[in-house]
């Protein structure tokens, strides 16, 4: 094929899109519409994800000292977590003191008649620390358990159960979402091919035509495909648009309502940062779907 | 050039288009396909240019054997073809130029030769200056004129018109038909449809005529066949 | 029953249509409206049924004027007109005779009307036997004559043809002619668009001569219109 | 019109379904995409508002007796809850025995030291009361509150700050879900009527010819109304089937997740008892959006 000729080809699609106004309109609102669903599902699920994730790293390793804990018992315990930080595995910690210890049992006993056997003396200091990631906690408090000052009968706290019911949730969240999103993409496909099949349909006289006065298929498919991928983007593009101002507005609107609940551990994504990746997917999806949509449609009609 | 052996063309629904056909047409001829309303001339062209493939029998044009042809090679047996469709089959989308043009552009012609020939084209069946106009924009006859530019303008081997002059007045069929004997003058083979006596019975071409989808006769410098 | 009042049409591209046109046909009339391709005549025809307006002037048909009608009076005006359309206008999904028979339907004929009628129409045309056919499995002058068919079916006060046998062999033209003749003489206004010379010039009927959108000429027992 | 003609036109109607195949598939596919991801989208939330509704439900009023109450004092109390039970206010109860209340502190601090004023008879009786609804409980504390045999040091507990958080989520949830479906309402009529409006673009031509033959525009009109309506109640009834299946599948994916996390305070809604109003659900969306796109698409082409 001469370089001409593609450019024809190039062209022809292209002025296509202006000639049938309604029905790339069509095809432009059904690729609209379905990557707006897509996006903001997509969205919604980044963010659940990331705030499950989150509260699973929000989760502690608790750890006592043992009440008669020399100051270099306590020193070790500290250097050994203040290396994990540096070496990436703690995320942050905090400490309690014995002092600590007993106004937080006292207020949460209420009774005094129970306190009676204790004093600032018999409560022992503790550590809380936060890991940069619940994988590490195993060897982690394996590790500190070997420590002379650790008082291993207390146990080191770390809430397996609460652990296991995030991730049991993040497991069903990403099996629902994946589903959806799977079941959500190939509705996706088949709405924007069924579109496109239809508008090429209208046209099958057209194609027929073309291949009545002699052209090979290839000129016939061209300008159908190039049509289908600027259909594909254009689509994207303004799906993404959409979908930017639809998501800033959810935004606001969930911050609001988080205030005013005072979910303060939750948070929203901000747009901006995956904004470059959402326009990436939905031009591949758009110019992919535009492309072969086109190209599988028209095949059924030069059969003449 | 054309050759048709014992061919038979039965539609899916039981009709009979063609029934044991045997004819040919040699190059450079001038041929005329006669015959009542349903007798089969159009049937006849469609197998030529493989918008229809025969039931039985064989059909040979310009070395192509249509009867059992690879489909890639279609675009070129009608390539070596200009053909007037009865209907037309215009681009709606495209202007009368662009119509001509395309039959251009899918043989890859430079833009300077179909600049040059779209109008040339245009301009031998009378329409220089309805080369803007869409179809719905043109009268049938002036429709039917573009469809006969379009065939035209590559200069094909094999010219196939199925009523060329049926929405013209008779000026202007004639100047159509003295176009058609002009180009089969030049060497290209003309094989015309047509229900118009008068031209017919004037040009003393060869006449195929047709009856119920047989060859009821065929004859040199024929006239219209007159029926019963 | 018709009549133009100083009537211009001019398409939205600026092409004259048609250009102060007066002209009127009386009730039981048969008149041939003959010119050149591109002439006006489907223009005339056309505003006739109101598929195009008039840009200036008057038109006024059985009572009803044309130039500035309610929209719900315009399938009325359609009803009293039998209309045979250049290019055919046959609904694709429907056989010939569902074709026809819609055409007694939107009058709300009865079934029995309907199954006597269609029938005897399709006779009158010489298609009994295409009555199961769907357009596209019919010929040129098959699918003229089914169109034909549902203009008469409903015996409309108007019969208009727009080149009727344009793609109908002389034969079988003339059958078509002969029964449009009859009609007229059972009291149907005729008005037709027609190219074919021998018809105008043997029926001796009124004719109408359009050149470039004026009447040229407007002759009772005319002959067809000799170009220079 | 007359009834003859009413019979036909429907009669057209419907056969047109079966001569356009192609586009009566395509719009029915529309419909039954649209309506499926509607429905589980619904689906799904309607099992997690279940759920956090029986969380909410799930939250125990608790009530301390005194030390010292008496068995008279313990029965009014009892009297009080069961006939709370009665009225519809109190979905369940459980009591706390001294002794338990013993074992469970014991084994809760673990450390002896810490244990040594408790005995047996200090240890205070409790009732962990189950609400029917969150919203009685105010009234219920206050009333409980006023027993003498109630210790109103400990304050009588129930965990204000747990069920505002799951309101919070409810509300954001709800929010969400509901933005969700509204949009993908707005989508769902938009790309049905969109497919619907090409379907009848690409018969423009007929319903031209139809006008020029002198029908009216109700009789052109009717027919596409009837294939609207048909191709809608197909594309539901279609819709429903598929629902229906995907839904138990995810049920049972969802139910065995469930149980491998030991979440077993979550429970997935059987589909038996919703499946009559999805149905009705999908079948008046349908009709309604297929009835309608066909009129206002058809409208569009009769002026001529
Ligand atoms: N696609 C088709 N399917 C079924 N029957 C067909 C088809 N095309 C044509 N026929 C039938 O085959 C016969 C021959 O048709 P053809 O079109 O060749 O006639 P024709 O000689 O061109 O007539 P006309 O002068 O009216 O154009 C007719 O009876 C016609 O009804
Ligand atoms: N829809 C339209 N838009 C613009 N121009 C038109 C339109 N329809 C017809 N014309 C132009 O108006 C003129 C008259 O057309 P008309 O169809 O009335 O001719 P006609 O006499 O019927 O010709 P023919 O014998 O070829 O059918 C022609 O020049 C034609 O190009
Ligand atoms: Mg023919
Ligand atoms: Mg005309």
């Amino acid at each position: 094929m001469k370089i001409r000729t593609i450019r024809l080809l190039a062209k022809e699609g292209t002025s296509n899109i202006y000639k049938n106004k309604l029905m790339s309109f069509a095809s432009i609102m059904t690729v609209v519409a379905a990557l707006f669903f897509l996006g903001i599902l997509l969205l919604i699920a980044i963010n659940i994800t990331t705030n499950i994730e989150s509260m699973k790293r929000d989760l502690e390793v608790t750890v006592f000292l043992n009440v008669s804990a020399s100051a270099f018992e306590r020193e070790e315990v500290v250097t050994y977590i203040e290396q994990q930080q540096t070496a990436g595995v703690v995320a942050q910690y905090r400490t309690e003191s014995k002092e600590q210890a007993f106004e937080n049992i006292r207020s949460e006993l209420k009774n005094d008649d129970l306190l009676k056997g204790l004093t600032v003396e018999n409560m022992p200091e503790s550590f809380y620390i936060k890991l940069t990631n619940p994988a590490f906690s195993d060897n982690f408090i394996e590790k500190l358990k070997t420590f002379s000052g650790v008082n291993a009968d207390y146990g080191i706290g770390y809430d397996k159960a609460e652990l296991e019911k995030l991730e049991g949730f993040l497991k069903i969240f990403n099996f629902v979402i994946m589903a959806l999103l799977v079941v959500l993409m190939i509705i996706a496909v088949f709405l924007i091919s069924n579109t496109i099949r239809l508008t090429v349909f209208a046209r099958r006289r057209e194609i027929e035509i073309m291949k009545y006065v002699g052209a090979l298929d290839s000129f016939i498919r061209w300008p159908f495909i190039v049509e289908g991928i600027l259909i594909g983007f254009i689509g994207a593009a303004l799906s993404f648009l959409l979908t930017s101002q639809a998501y800033t507005w959810l935004q606001n609107v969930l911050n609001s309502i988080l205030i005013s609940f005072r979910l303060t551990t939750l948070s929203i994504l901000e747009f901006g940062p995956v904004a470059l990746r959402i326009f990436m997917v939905y031009s591949i999806f758009g110019i992919i779907i535009g492309g072969i949509g086109s190209l599988l449609s028209v095949r059924k009609h030069l059969n003449v | 050039m054309i050759r048709f052996v014992d061919t038979t063309k039965i539609y899916s629904n039981g009709v009979v288009g063609l029934k044991n056909c045997t004819v040919s047409v040699e190059k450079g001829e001038f041929v005329f396909v006669i015959g009542a309303s349903g007798s089969g001339k159009s049937t006849f062209l469609k197998l030529i240019m493989h918008e229809e493939v025969p039931t039985e029998g064989e059909v040979y044009v310009n070395g192509y054997s249509v009867h059992n042809m690879p489909r890639s090679e279609i675009p070129f047996l009608r390539r070596s073809l200009g053909v007037v469709f009865q209907d037309f089959r215009l681009l709606p989308n495209k202007t009368a130029y662009d119509n001509v043009a395309f039959a251009m552009q899918i043989v890859e012609a430079t833009p300077r030769e179909i600049r040059r020939q779209v109008p040339l084209a245009l301009g031998l069946v009378g329409l220089s200056k309805k080369a803007k106009a869409y179809p719905h924009q043109m009268s049938g006859g002036e429709q039917q004129r573009v469809v006969l530019a379009r065939a035209l303008v590559n200069n094909p081997a094999v010219l196939i018109a199925d009523e060329p002059t049926g929405n013209l007045d008779p000026k202007t069929s004639w100047e159509i038909m003295n176009l058609l004997e002009e180009i089969n003058q030049r060497g290209t083979t003309v094989i015309v449809a047509t229900h118009e006596k008068d031209i017919v019975d004037t040009m003393k071409k060869r006449v195929i005529a047709l009856e119920r989808g047989e060859i009821k006769s065929d004859e040199q410098k024929g006239l219209y066949f007159n029926e019963n």
